[in-house]
Order: C-alpha cells, then structure tokens, then sequence
C-alpha cells in the first residue's frame, strides 16, 4: 500500500520522526509562550539558551564525566539560574516600556551569548554520545526506531503536558494567567508577583534548555544552532497564537510532522514549508489556530 | 461609645508617578470600623491615594501606619498581607480567567471571609454567569465581581474606588446595603466616590481632596453645614 | 519645517556635498550612505507608525538581487536598473506587508522575520542569485547613457542624489496628511478605525513605500561595490538596520542617518581590531541602548539641548 | 409621518447558549436624543456592539436609512454617518486638540493617503476645527497635547471629534460614566447642544441625565425591550421600576 | 608608487593581509589559525625581504562581501598592502578578486571552495591555491569508484555549492562505470537529517555521498550512525576538514572517506610544521591554515626572486616556478590561477587504530594533480585562449 507513492511503512516512519522534531518546536515555543505570558517578552535569546543547555551537556561530561541523565537534571537548573540573573539584572528594567524594547534586548542578548560561546568554543561543534541507556533501536515492524528518539518524544510530552497542567489547572496556574494581564493588581491582592516573574523566566528557559540537552546526542552541537531553529519557532508561535498553552505544544508537534512530510515529497522546501503554512494562516486566521484577538 | 482604635493613618504623604508629583503631604486617618470616603474632583488624587496605600504608584514618601504596622517601605503583595483589600478604579477583572476563577483568585488574608455562597447570594447575577470568560460580563457585572472578589479574602481594610459607577440604580442600592452590613461586621472602609448621593448616607466622615491635598475633614453629623462647601468643590 | 530641522538638513546637504573632498574613502561613504538611507526606510515604519518589521532585509537584499540581476543579464542601464529594483521590493512589501499587518506589536515582528527568512531561503536556493557566490561583477555603467560612472566622484553624487531623494520622499510622507493619519492610528488604532480610516490600508501603504526605499538603497550598494549575495537578505542584515536605528534614535528624522553612519564605521574599524568580537560588541550595544540610551544619539542630543520630548526632529 | 433613521427587526445574539440580546425591535426616530436604559448585563453595549458591527448578529437586520446594513464592515458604517463614542475616553494622546479634531475632518478632504502632499494642505480645515472646538467650548486648549487635558474635558474633545465626522446617527455609551457633578453637566448641556440636526442614541446610567435631555427611553431587561416612550411614561412603568430600580415605590429618580 | 621599479619595494615594506571569517562558520578552517601560519611563514622566512621588513595585517570579513571588498580596497589603497591571502566564504573570495584586478595587486586565495575562481571569475592576479569543489568531488568519486563502491546516493545541500558538488561527482561516479541510484536535496542548515537517512537506506546505495559542508555534513553523519546506516552502507565526504573529524569524534566519523589537500601526519616534514603550530593555537592545522604557510612562502619567495614587489612581475613568477615545500610538492601555478598539486583520499580511522591525538586519517590514494583538478580544457576562464 502506498500513500501519494510513498510505501505506507515509510510514510508512517517519516511521521513518526517529524513527531520527534516537533518536540523540539513544542517544547521550545512552549518556553517562549510561558515567558511572553507573564514578561510580554518574545525572548529572542531562547535559541542561545538552548544552545546554552546543550553545552551545560557538553561540558558537564568533557570536564567532570557527568552523563547524559545528570545533564538532564542540571542544565535546567544551570541555564534556568542564568536566566533568574538575566531577569533580575536587565529586564526588569524594561517591563514598563513598549514590548519591541524586550524583543531588542533579548535579540542583543542573543548576539552576545552566541559570540562568546563562538570565541570560547569555535564553530565547528562538539561531539556527544547518546547515553547508553538509549542505545540501539527497536524495530516497529514499519521502520527502526532509534530508541533515543522514543525517548525525546515522551520527555518532551512529559514536559509539555505537565507544564499545561500546572498553568491552566492549579492555583498557581491562575495567579500566572491573572499576572499576565495585571501584574499590578495581583501584586495588590498579595501575590508576590516579582519572586513569580522571575521563576517564570527562570522556568521558560529552562524548558530550553532541556530542549537543548535532549538534541545534543542528535544534533551538532555548536554555539549557532540555537539562531537555526530560533526563527522556525517563532514562525510556530504566530501559527499556533501564543494564548493557550495547549495551543503551541500541539501547533509544534503538528508542525514538525508537516516539516517531515515535507521531507519526503518535496525535500527542497521542507524549511520553507512552516512559512507558508503561516502565511496561509494568516490569510484564514490572523490570530492564529489558537489564538484569541485581543 | 467604645473608643475608637486607628487603624490607618497617614502622614505626610507625597505621591509620584515617574516625575509628576501628585500628592502634596496627605493626611488623614481611619478608625476600625469606619467608612470613610474622599471626595474631589476628577484628578483630584483619590485613586493616587489609594495606590500609594498599596504602594502601586511609582514613589511614594512619608508614612503609612496600618494597624500599628509601618507600610511606607514594604512591596505591595507585603502590605496586601497587613489585611487590605483593593477593588480598583478599573475593575481589574481578568479576562484568561472565569467569573468564579476570579472570584477565588485574591489570596485569603485572614478568616474572617464570606463564603462562595454568602456571596453568590448577594450578587445573583455573577451566580448565574459564573462560568462565563471573566471580560465577558457586562459592566456592571464586572463591577460587582470586583467587590466581591475581595470580600472573601477576609480583609479587614477595604479600599473601594468609584464602586456605584455605571451601575443601575437597582445594584447600586443594593451594594449600599453590603456596605451597611460590612460596617456591621465591622468592617473598616475608605471609599473613593464620585456619587455623592450614594456616600452620603453609608459614611460616617468624609474628607475632601484638590490638588494632591487634603482641604477639608468633616463627620457625617457636620454634613449639613458643609454643603455649601461642597458646592463650591464639587459642584454639588 | 522647523527651524532647527531646516538647519540640520542644510548641513546634510552641505556634508555630503564635501564630504567627497574631505579625504574619506569614497567607496565607505556611499556604502554608509546606502545603510543610512536604508535605516531612514525602516525608521519610516517603526519610529513614525509604531510597525517593527525585523524582515527588513528582504528588500535591501531583494532590490539588490533584481538590480544586479538586470544590469548584469538584461543589460539594464544603471536608473533602470535602479527602478526596477524599487518596483520590485515595492511588490514584496506590498505581499509580506498584507500578511504582516494583519497582526499587531511583537507578532508583526515575528512575522516579518519568518517571511524575510523564506525569502532568504528563496534567494539561497534560486538559479539566478548564484547563491553562496553571489552575483558578481556587475558594471556600474552609465547614468543617463551619459555619467561614467566607474569614476568614484560620479558614483558618489548619484548615491548622495539617491539618499536625498528618499531622505525627502520620508521627511515628506512624515509631514503630509498620509503621515497624521499615521500618526493617529499609533496612537489610538480603535478610535482612527472608528473614525472611519481604513488602518489596514493605510499601515499597507507605509510598509509598501519603505521596502521601496529599502529597496533603492539596497539597489544603489549592489551598484556601488558591483555584486550582490545572500548577507543582504539574511537576517542578520535585519537585526542591523534596527540597531542602526535604534542607536542613532528612533521617529527622529536624522537619527537612522547618524546610525547608519556608526555601524558602518564601526563595523569596518572593528573587522581589523577585535577579530571574533565584533558580534559579541554589537549585541552590547543592542542592550545598553535598550536599558540606557533609548532615545539614541539624536534623540539624547535634541534632549540635551533643551527641546521638548516629543519633537520629532 | 414617522420618520426613522435606524430600525432594527427582531435582532438578537447569542453566546454560546446565552442570548444577550433577544428579538429587539428599535425604531429611532430622525433628530430626537433616544436613551437606552436597563440593568446591568441588560444587553445594552452588546446592542450597541451590533449597530456598530463590532459583533455579528446571530439573527435580525438593522437598517439604517432604509438601507439593510447588517452585513456592513465597522469603517462603512461610519462613512455613512453612524460614530460611535468609546466608553473609555477615545483621543489620540500625544496630538494636540486641533489635530484631533482636524483627523476626524481629513477624512473628507480624501486626501489620507497622499503621502507627497504638505501637511499644510491641512490648514484649510482649521477654521472648521475652531468652529467645532468653539462648540463644545475648548478654543483655548487649542494647541495643548491631549495627554494634559483634564478628563471632562477630554470628553468634550472627543465629541468635537465625532461632530467632525458629521455624524448623521450618534452613539454614546455611558457619556457621563466616572465625571464629577460639573462635568456631569458639561458633557449634558453639550450634548443637548450638539443634538440639534441629528439623531442621538445613548446609553445611560445617569437618570438625571436621562430624564434631562432624553425625547424617547427604551428600557432592556434580559436582553429583551420591556418600556419604550418619553421618560414621562416609562418612569411610571410598574415593570421598569422593578427591573431597574428594585423597589415598585416611588418614581423612578436614580441614585445619582 | 603603483609602479616600482626593479629592485624596488612599493613602501619600503612588504604587507600581506591575512583576511578571513575570525568567529563565524569558517573560523576554525582558517579564522586566527591562518593569521599564525602566516605569521609563521614570515618568521621562517627571516622576517624580511630584499632587506625590507614585512608586515602581516588581519582582518574579520565576518563573510559579508561588502566588509571584505571594503577592507581589501582600503588595504591594497591605503595600506599598501601588496597581497592578500586566505579569504574563505565564495562570495566574498569573489568579491576581493575584483578587487585585487581592479587595483593590480595580488591575491591568494587558499581558503574559499567555489570553483568558479578559476573560471567565469578568474583574473591574472589571483590564485586560488588549495582546493576546489571539483577537485573534492572528482578526487573523492573516482577514487571510491575505482575501490569498488559502484553505488550511490546522495544527500545534497539544495543549493549551487551543493548541487555543483553532487552533479561533479555524479558525473566522474557515472563515467567510471558506477551508478547514481538517487538523490535527495536538503535545504540549508536542515539540522536533522533522520528522514533523509531513511531515504538513503532504503535506496540500499553502497556509498551515501554527502554533497554539503559544515553543520549539514555533520548531522548527517550523527543521523547515519543511530539510524546504523553505517552498518551496510559507506558515508563520503565531499567537503570535510579535519576539524570536522574532531568535532564529530572517531566514534561516529570512522570508516568515511574524504579528500584532503594536506594532512599534518603525512612526512616529518608537514608534523614538524604542525607541532609548531600545535604550539600555539592548541589545534593542528588545517590544509587551509598549511595552504596561507605555503602561500605567503611561495609569494615572498617570488620577491626574493624578481627583486620587487610589482605585483606583474611576481604574478609572472609565481606562474612559471615549481612549488616544493611542506604543503606541495611539483606544485606549479597554471594559466587560469590553479594552483596544481597531488590531492589525497583519505579514510577516518577507527578508535582503535588511532595511536594518538588528532590522528585521524589513513591514506588511501593520492590523486595526482592533472587528474584531482578540472582540465583546462573545461575551464570557462576567459584568460585561457582556445
Ligand atoms: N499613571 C499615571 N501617570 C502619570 N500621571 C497620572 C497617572 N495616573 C494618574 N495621574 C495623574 O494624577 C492625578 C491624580 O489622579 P487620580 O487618578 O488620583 O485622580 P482621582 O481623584 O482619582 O480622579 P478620577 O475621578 O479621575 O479618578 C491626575 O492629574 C492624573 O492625570
Ligand atoms: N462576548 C461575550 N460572550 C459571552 N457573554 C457575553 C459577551 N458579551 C456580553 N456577554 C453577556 O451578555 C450580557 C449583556 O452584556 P452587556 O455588556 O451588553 O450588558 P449592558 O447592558 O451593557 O450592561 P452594563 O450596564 O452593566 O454595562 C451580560 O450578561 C454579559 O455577561
Ligand atoms: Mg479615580
Ligand atoms: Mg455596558
């Protein structure tokens, strides 16, 4: 059986991998909605976080041995703390500004992370293995499945989806929506809005840096592949709307699917396929499939 | 007559936002159990005042006692904590969240709260639309959430700004009656209001604010004498 | 035109005339004309309408490519060729910009960085940009069959002619009944709409006029150094043009030209100094500007001495 | 005789489930103030919504000078004749008064998009803008920046805005919502003033207000019509004043 | 001063620019590394010649075109600099070409790859004296061919770079009996290359050619491994340098084949240079970085020669003398600015058969000069008269 004249086993294999790089754009663009939630920031920086969670992977086992399931646990906590300072340090300033002025910085942010990670590492990228755990792959009957890109799918969902439990179904959750709209009042009810503005950008950039660990036994890791996959995202977030949490983690799973198709009929236009998608949605939906106008 | 325990006073108090002065040393000073209401003009600085209570304004200086309690350099979440309860101007009603999720969201300060139902009770029409997307009530009905919204923190000190407005003359009666019954409970309330006709009755004082100042005090029993005054600063 | 406008532009004017004989390298004042002109384009939109496109080098490099592309291919003389270029990036403006302005704020960005970086990806993969190499070689010609062009002096005032036109054609949109109407959808979109103006259209036709001026000055350089490639569409050229802006001051009139300037000239200083921390600086200043110096170096002079804020110089 | 300029016919909107509005039948009658009054969540603003196109009707028509303009977009409607008035003060901030009026005249010139033109091609209109400022008494705020006027005034300049358009159909919501008593008075006098050759349809919370300058009252309740009349009439209405006013005693006074 | 006379040094010294990417794609190739190497040459050459010092300037062409032809006008302008060597990055390797004809001055280029340098750009005062996309592609199909991998696919970056790679490589594969059993064309900077794997795989090709450069060669051959495609099939490298290999790590590079120009472990000749250089920069050198020491030799030598520094009179030498040194041997400067020497096929060592660091490559042919680089006969460079 053959779909548009692809054999159906490998059309299934092809989705299946797309559904892997959807993580990458679900667990990142999840990352910048959480952070624009209550900052009103689009972090530019967020691909040079990734990147950054990639070296912590990086570095943690070149200097000290420390594997792979360590740097899933400490690169958050390393970037995320890098973050916390971030925050703490400059974008504070500019919360009361207009909302182009965090774009800028954090676009300033990015140049500069990038460029010292350049000078202290090259370009030419760095080696990682995948953990021994996750060797070897498993035959599915219509493909073989590396078994680390099993594992990249259910910890990015696992991440994803308890993320959009936390936010839309706890207390917590509605103190950050409400904060969203006005930090202001919340404060005044007795929230420390602050303390939760700063963990919150602290926890977006985290994410990315678990996306950046989870791609380092995949991907070459280099201080540019952060800016490579930072402008797809975007595209991912204007597609999916940034108002609901589900919304992008679907919008990225889905959109790294189409991304994989593509790869298949029509190889050439797979990195464009996400841009014309968006334009199509801007022409039936300008706020995106998830979006809400304001 | 039980004597009267002070549970807001301030002093000296000067305001800004970013380099516009707008409070020029208020003072004033609020027992347990009090209503009182500012009265002014538009601009005047009443909702500037209520903020530099809560330390939502960009700078503030001189002193804020609440209960005993030195709020003048304290962040706003802090002072909310000293058991105030904020219904502002704007209504503040968030829209990502419910009626009811509004409804729930101030922190409790104290426990001495209305219940959901206690509440539900005294505004039927936010029972009813109590599912709904918090923005998509109407006006009025955004109004009432906004006071409600805090009375089941169980703050002691509540600081309502510009409650009657937009509101029809059926609510707006009964919210003088709430009023009424949360002095009863003992209750202490500053009001910011533009509705004479609804303050006058529910106050027992009033001060009169221009130009970032305080100009006038008076108690409800002086009322009558000061009409004239208050003709002349309020066109009343 | 006020008074002290009327100053400073008789001192462009006057600059530029000299500027040639002042022993600067003419190749680096054109070039850094060309950006300054291309900062004024992109200022158009975001300092005077409150629209940051982060895409803007799809038309600097869009033009360039259809300059170069007709000159060199089609035999083009230099203005058609020039012409040609600006009704090109006109059209894309006019595509991207529809899309784009059915959003508003940061989207607006985004989504002009994502259609700039298709088109990036267009010129990376088309037949006739020749791609990592770039189109190469192509002649300067003759201006009006007339001007040699090979000669710098020549070069030079056609590029300064250039700059003027647009540096007026913007100074004249700002300052027209178009630029109010411009100037209250920024400031209260909802109330221009309900006054009966059509926003969309209106955002449209300023997004359409500074990719054409993008586009000029895009089409001049390719003219100018002789090729075209693909860094002029990519979008690192994007994020250049805002910190161009950005640092010489934003919605003022001379500012973009003031950044242009900078960058350029710093960006030539630092290629021999610092080697790999040219990026690293850049990006610094992206972020001091943004925490210290938003109203850039215009925008802190004209505070300095002593006029109002809101003057727009 | 009767001559209406707006009408709707059985116009209703539904969310989700909810009728808002349900089946209203309007009729506006050409140059008369028509107040509309009802209890809060009565449907009003998403009435006005409707006539203004910032919602879709689920069911209905409205016409507007005999012409069906239910499917119109938001800026046809206004080149027609109908402007509405924001609830939250609508002006642009950092121009001064006179070019926001002059904005409201441009439009007219059809000049908005000719982007090569001076801008003194403008001056011509401001003759008209004093004339207009003169009207609702800001002549002397001329040439200060928006952002400095005090709120009353800011109303007052909004309404010169709107005048500018020349409106045929005014819609006010809430005009007087938040100002002082001599404010209060102001914006009432001004309309009353600018009522003249053209029809009014406000919203109201303000019955002294209301009972002021109003010819017709139409009371919503639940999104339906349940009075309509002069004010006379409808404030003996038994029905309205247990709706409106939560006591059946007493006329219907407000608590303003 | 343009022109000296004999005996003559424009300036009274000798500037060579060493202009190259310093923190971008290319900074590992070439970037500070080449900057050394030069400085190097200079050094072992004495520090001056014709008793007048020579100076070595850098510069950062952060691979715009217009920073590059910017700078190398004001160099050869104003700073009297008399050549300018390096300059990876094929636009702005064009670019200062123009420029280096424009102004008469001379020009090597050792670090660009476009092909094109040689011919539709050629010009007499440039050289382009490493490598190109054709040599890379011809040395690397023919070779693999002739070891009996007859089959093959290609994995291509769809772009001119990428399909220029393929479609020489395809074609010297097809002309020595062997079979192209199909294609797929990557966009740019892809970063996974899961799907195209698969596709590999399934075409059951012997060898996976992977026509593309950098980032792409390298996540293709990351995806080869987990997807064990290097299990039944063989991965080349059309375009890939040692610093490639390093960042890949052995593990997952072993077994690939790849043409160089140069390898640092090749004679006593070529490891003393490299330890030297090792010294200092903390990385062995690259056939880029050995190609600026061989170039700056090799264009002082032609001073020395001459008896000045006229960039006509050197470029006549440089084009009619033999090169020998560390980088060529027999090398020699043909007509069109090929500069001609032996290329090598080499296959990545296993962990195990690696004794030490960086060594990396064994050899598996030499491909003899006349047949690593396109034939005159082919060339498009309108200097060549047929
Ligand atoms: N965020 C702000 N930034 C700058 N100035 C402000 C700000 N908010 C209020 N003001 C100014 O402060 C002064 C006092 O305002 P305030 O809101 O306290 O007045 P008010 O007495 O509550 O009147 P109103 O009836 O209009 O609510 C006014 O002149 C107002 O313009
Ligand atoms: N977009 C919406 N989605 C769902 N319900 C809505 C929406 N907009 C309004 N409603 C509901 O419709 C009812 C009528 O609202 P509307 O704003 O028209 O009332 P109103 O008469 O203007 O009241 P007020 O005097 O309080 O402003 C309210 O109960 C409100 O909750
Ligand atoms: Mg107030
Ligand atoms: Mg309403």
């Amino acid at each position: 059986m053959e779909i548009f004249g692809v054999p159906i086993q490998a059309f299934l294999g092809q989705l299946l991998l797309g559904l892997v790089n959807g993580s990458f754009y679900a667990m990142l663009s999840l990352g910048l909605a959480v952070i624009f939630g209550l900052l009103n920031i689009i972090n530019f920086s967020h691909g040079a976080l990734y990147m950054m969670g990639a070296y912590v992977a990086f570095l943690a086992l070149d200097l000290l041995g420390l594997g792979f399931w360590w740097s899933l646990a400490l690169a958050p906590l390393i970037v995320g703390g890098f973050g916390i300072i971030i925050e703490r340090l400059l974008m504070r300033w500019i919360y009361k500004l207009d909302h182009l002025y965090g774009l800028l910085l954090t676009f300033g942010l990015a140049l500069i992370i990038e460029g010292v990670y350049r000078y202290f590492f090259g370009v030419s990228g760095q080696p990682y293995p995948v953990p021994d755990a996750l060797r070897g792959a498993t035959d599915l009957g219509f493909m073989i499945l590396p078994n680390y890109r099993a594992f990249v799918v259910l910890a990015s969902l696992i991440v994803c989806l308890g993320t959009w439990y936390v936010i839309e179904r706890t207390r917590l959750g509605a103190y950050l929506r409400a904060g969203t709209e006005n930090p202001q009042l919340v404060q005044a009810f007795g929230v420390n809005v602050p303390l939760m503005v700063t963990l919150t950008f602290g926890f977006g950039v985290a994410l990315a840096a678990i996306g950046g660990v989870l791609a380092a036994p995949v991907i070459q890791i280099n201080p540019l592949m952060g800016s490579n996959i930072i402008i797809v995202v975007f595209a991912v977030v204007v597609i999916g709307g940034m108002g609901s949490i589900l919304g992008s983690i679907l919008t990225g799973l889905g959109l790294g699917v189409i991304e994989g198709l593509a790869k298949v009929y029509y190889a050439e236009a797979s990195s464009t396929v996400v841009f014309v998608i968006m334009a199509i949605v801007l022409m039936v939906r300008p706020a995106g499939l998830f979006g809400k106008e304001k | 007559m039980t004597t009267a325990v002070e549970f807001l006073r301030i002093t000296d108090l000067h305001a800004f936002y970013g380099e516009s002065h707008i409070l020029h040393g208020v003072d004033l000073s609020v027992n347990r159990g009090e209503v009182v209401t500012l009265l002014g003009r538009n601009g005047a600085g009443r909702t500037t005042t209520l903020k530099s209570i809560l330390g939502l304004v960009g700078h503030r200086s001189g002193s804020i006692m609440i209960n005993g309690r030195e709020a003048i350099g304290l962040p706003p979440h802090k002072i909310a904590h000293l058991g105030i309860g904020y219904c502002p101007e704007e209504r503040g009603i968030f829209s990502s969240l419910s009626c009811e999720e509004n409804l729930l969201l101030p922190p409790v300060v104290a426990s001495t709260g209305l219940s959901v139902d206690e509440i539900y009770d005294m505004f039927p029409n936010l029972k009813e639309r109590r599912m709904s997307q918090g923005t998509r009530l109407s006006g009025g009905e955004q109004q009432m959430l906004a006071v409600a919204r805090i009375l089941r923190t169980g703050a002691q000190l509540l600081l309502l700004d510009e409650i009657s407005e937009g509101l029809a003359p059926v609510i707006v009666q009964a919210l003088g009656r709430t009023i009424r019954m949360l002095r009863e409970k003992g209750y202490t309330i500053v009001m910011v209001e533009q509705n004479f006709r609804f303050a006058a009755p529910l106050a027992d004082r009033f001060y009169v604010m221009e130009h970032g100042r305080i100009v006038e005090a008076f108690s409800a029993g002086e009322m009558r004498s000061k009409m004239g005054m208050l003709h002349e600063f309020l066109g009343i | 035109m006020n008074n002290k406008t009327a100053v400073g532009f008789v001192l462009l004017v006057l600059l530029g005339l000299v500027a040639p004989y002042t022993g600067a390298y003419p190749i680096f004042l054109m070039k850094a004309l060309c950006f300054a002109l291309f900062a004024c384009a992109f200022n158009l939109l975001l300092g005077f309408t409150g629209l940051l496109s982060f895409g803007h080098a799809a038309f600097f490099g869009t033009a360039g490519y259809a300059a170069a592309y007709s000159i060199k291919a089609w035999g083009f003389a230099p203005e058609l060729g020039i012409l040609f270029a600006v009704t090109t990036a006109a059209l894309l403006g006019w595509a991207i910009g529809s899309l784009a302005i059915r959003r508003q704020g940061i989207y607006f960005a985004m989504i002009t960085l994502a259609m700039a970086q298709m088109i990036y990806f267009i010129c990376l993969q088309a037949k006739f940009t020749g791609a990592e190499d770039g189109l190469q070689g192509v002649p300067r010609g003759k201006l009006f069959g007339y001007f040699n062009l090979e000669d710098d002096i020549a070069m030079y005032y056609m590029v300064f002619a250039n700059f003027m036109i647009g540096f007026l054609l913007i100074y004249r949109t700002v300052h027209s009944p178009f630029g109010q109407v411009l100037k209250a959808i920024r400031e209260n979109e909802a109330r221009a709409l309900s006054l009966g103006y059509d926003v969309d259209k209106h955002k449209l036709l300023a997004f359409v006029i500074s990719a054409a001026l993008a586009g000029m000055a895009g089409a001049t350089k390719t003219i100018v150094l002789g090729f075209e490639t693909l860094t002029d569409v990519n979008w690192p050229q994007s994020g250049e043009v805002v910190l161009m802006t950005l640092i010489g001051g934003i919605g003022t009139m001379f500012g973009p030209v003031v950044g242009g300037f900078f960058i350029v000239t710093l960006e030539n200083e630092l290629a021999d100094k610092v080697g790999s921390w040219v990026q690293v600086i850049m990006g610094a200043i992206f972020v001091i500007c943004v925490l210290a110096f938003r109203r850039g170096i215009v925008g802190e002079l004209t505070a300095l001495f002593g006029r109002k804020k809101d003057v727009a110089v | 005789m009767d001559d209406y300029i707006l009408e709707t016919k059985s116009l209703t909107k539904e969310f989700k489930g909810f009728v808002a509005v349900s089946d209203v039948n309007l009729k506006v009658k050409r140059g008369e103030i028509h107040a509309l009054i009802g209890p809060n969540g009565a449907g009003k603003t998403t009435f006005f919504n409707l006539l203004t196109k910032f919602l879709i009707p689920t069911a209905g028509h409205i016409f507007y000078n005999g012409h069906d303009i239910t499917y119109d977009k938001p800026a046809e409607i206004a080149r027609r004749g109908i402007i509405r008035s924001f609830q939250i003060s609508a002006v642009f901030p950092h121009l001064t008064v006179l070019e926001n009026v002059r904005i409201g005249l441009q439009r007219k010139l059809g000049t908005s998009f000719h982007f090569w033109k001076s801008e003194k091609t403008l001056g011509q209109l401001d003759a008209k803008v004093m004339e207009l400022l003169e009207s609702v008494d800001l002549t002397a705020y001329a040439s200060a920046v928006t952002v400095e006027l005090p709120y009353g005034r800011k109303r007052a300049l909004e309404i010169a805005t709107t005048l500018a358009m020349e409106p045929e159909l005014m819609l006010l919501d809430e005009p007087t919502a938040g100002m002082g008593h001599e404010d209060v008075d102001r914006v009432t006098s001004l309309i009353k003033k600018v009522s003249a050759n053209r029809t009014i349809l406000m919203v109201e919370h303000n019955m002294n207000v209301v009972a002021g300058i109003s010819d017709t009252i139409t009371v919503l309740a639940r999104g339906s019509v349940i009075a309509g009349g002069p004010y006379a009439q409808v404030s003996k209405d038994p029905q309205v004043m247990e709706a409106y006013m939560g006591t059946a005693e007493g006329e219907l006074e407000g608590a303003h | 001063a343009q022109t000296a006379k004999a005996g003559a040094i424009s300036g009274d010294k000798v500037i060579i620019g060493v202009m190259n990417d310093m923190a971008g794609l290319y900074s590992d190739i070439g970037g500070p590394g080449s900057v050394e190497a030069a400085r190097m040459a200079v050094q072992d050459f004495g520090g001056k010649v014709l008793g007048k010092p020579i100076e070595i300037l850098s510069a950062d062409h952060q691979n715009k075109p217009d920073v590059g032809a910017t700078k190398a006008r004001e160099w050869y302008d104003t700073e009297g600099v008399d050549m300018i060597v390096d300059v990876p990055t094929s636009s702005v390797a064009i670019s200062v070409g123009k420029v280096a004809a424009e102004k008469k001055r001379v020009f090597i280029d050792t670090g660009g790859a476009t092909k094109a340098l040689t011919n539709e750009e050629c010009n007499p005062y440039m050289v382009h004296y490493a490598y190109d996309t054709y040599a890379l592609a011809n040395g690397t199909g023919k070779a693999i061919v002739q070891q009996g991998g007859k089959t093959w696919f290609f994995i291509t970056a769809d772009y001119a770079f990428g399909k220029a790679l393929e479609a020489d490589t395809a074609a010297v594969v097809k002309a020595n009996g062997g079979e192209v059993k199909g294609v797929v064309r990557h966009p740019l900077n892809a970063s996974d290359f899961s799907s195209f794997m698969l596709q590999a795989q399934a075409s059951k090709a012997q060898i996976v050619g992977l026509a593309n450069a950098g980032g792409d060669t390298i996540n293709s051959v990351k995806a080869a491994n987990e997807f064990g495609l290097t299990k039944n099939q063989s991965l080349a490298g059309l375009l890939l340098f040692i610093t490639d290999i390093h960042s890949l790590g052995l593990k997952t590079a072993q077994g690939m084949m790849l043409t160089s120009a140069w390898y640092w472990d090749a004679n006593d000749e070529t490891r003393k240079f490299s330890r030297r250089f090792f010294e200092k920069i903390k990385r062995m050198p690259t056939f880029d970085q050995a190609a600026v020491y061989s170039a700056v030799t090799t264009y002082l030598k032609a001073i020395k020669a001459v008896g000045t520094d006229d960039a006509d009179k050197v470029m006549a030498d440089l084009k009619k003398t033999k090169i020998n040194d560390m980088f060529a041997k027999n090398g020699y400067i043909r007509q069109d600015g090929r500069m001609m020497h032996d290329m090598y096929l080499m296959q990545v060592k296993t962990p195990q058969e690696s004794k030490y660091p960086w060594d990396y490559y064994k050899l598996k042919a030499t491909i003899p000069a006349e047949q690593a680089f396109q034939s005159l006969a082919l060339s498009t460079c309108p200097m060549i008269k047929k």
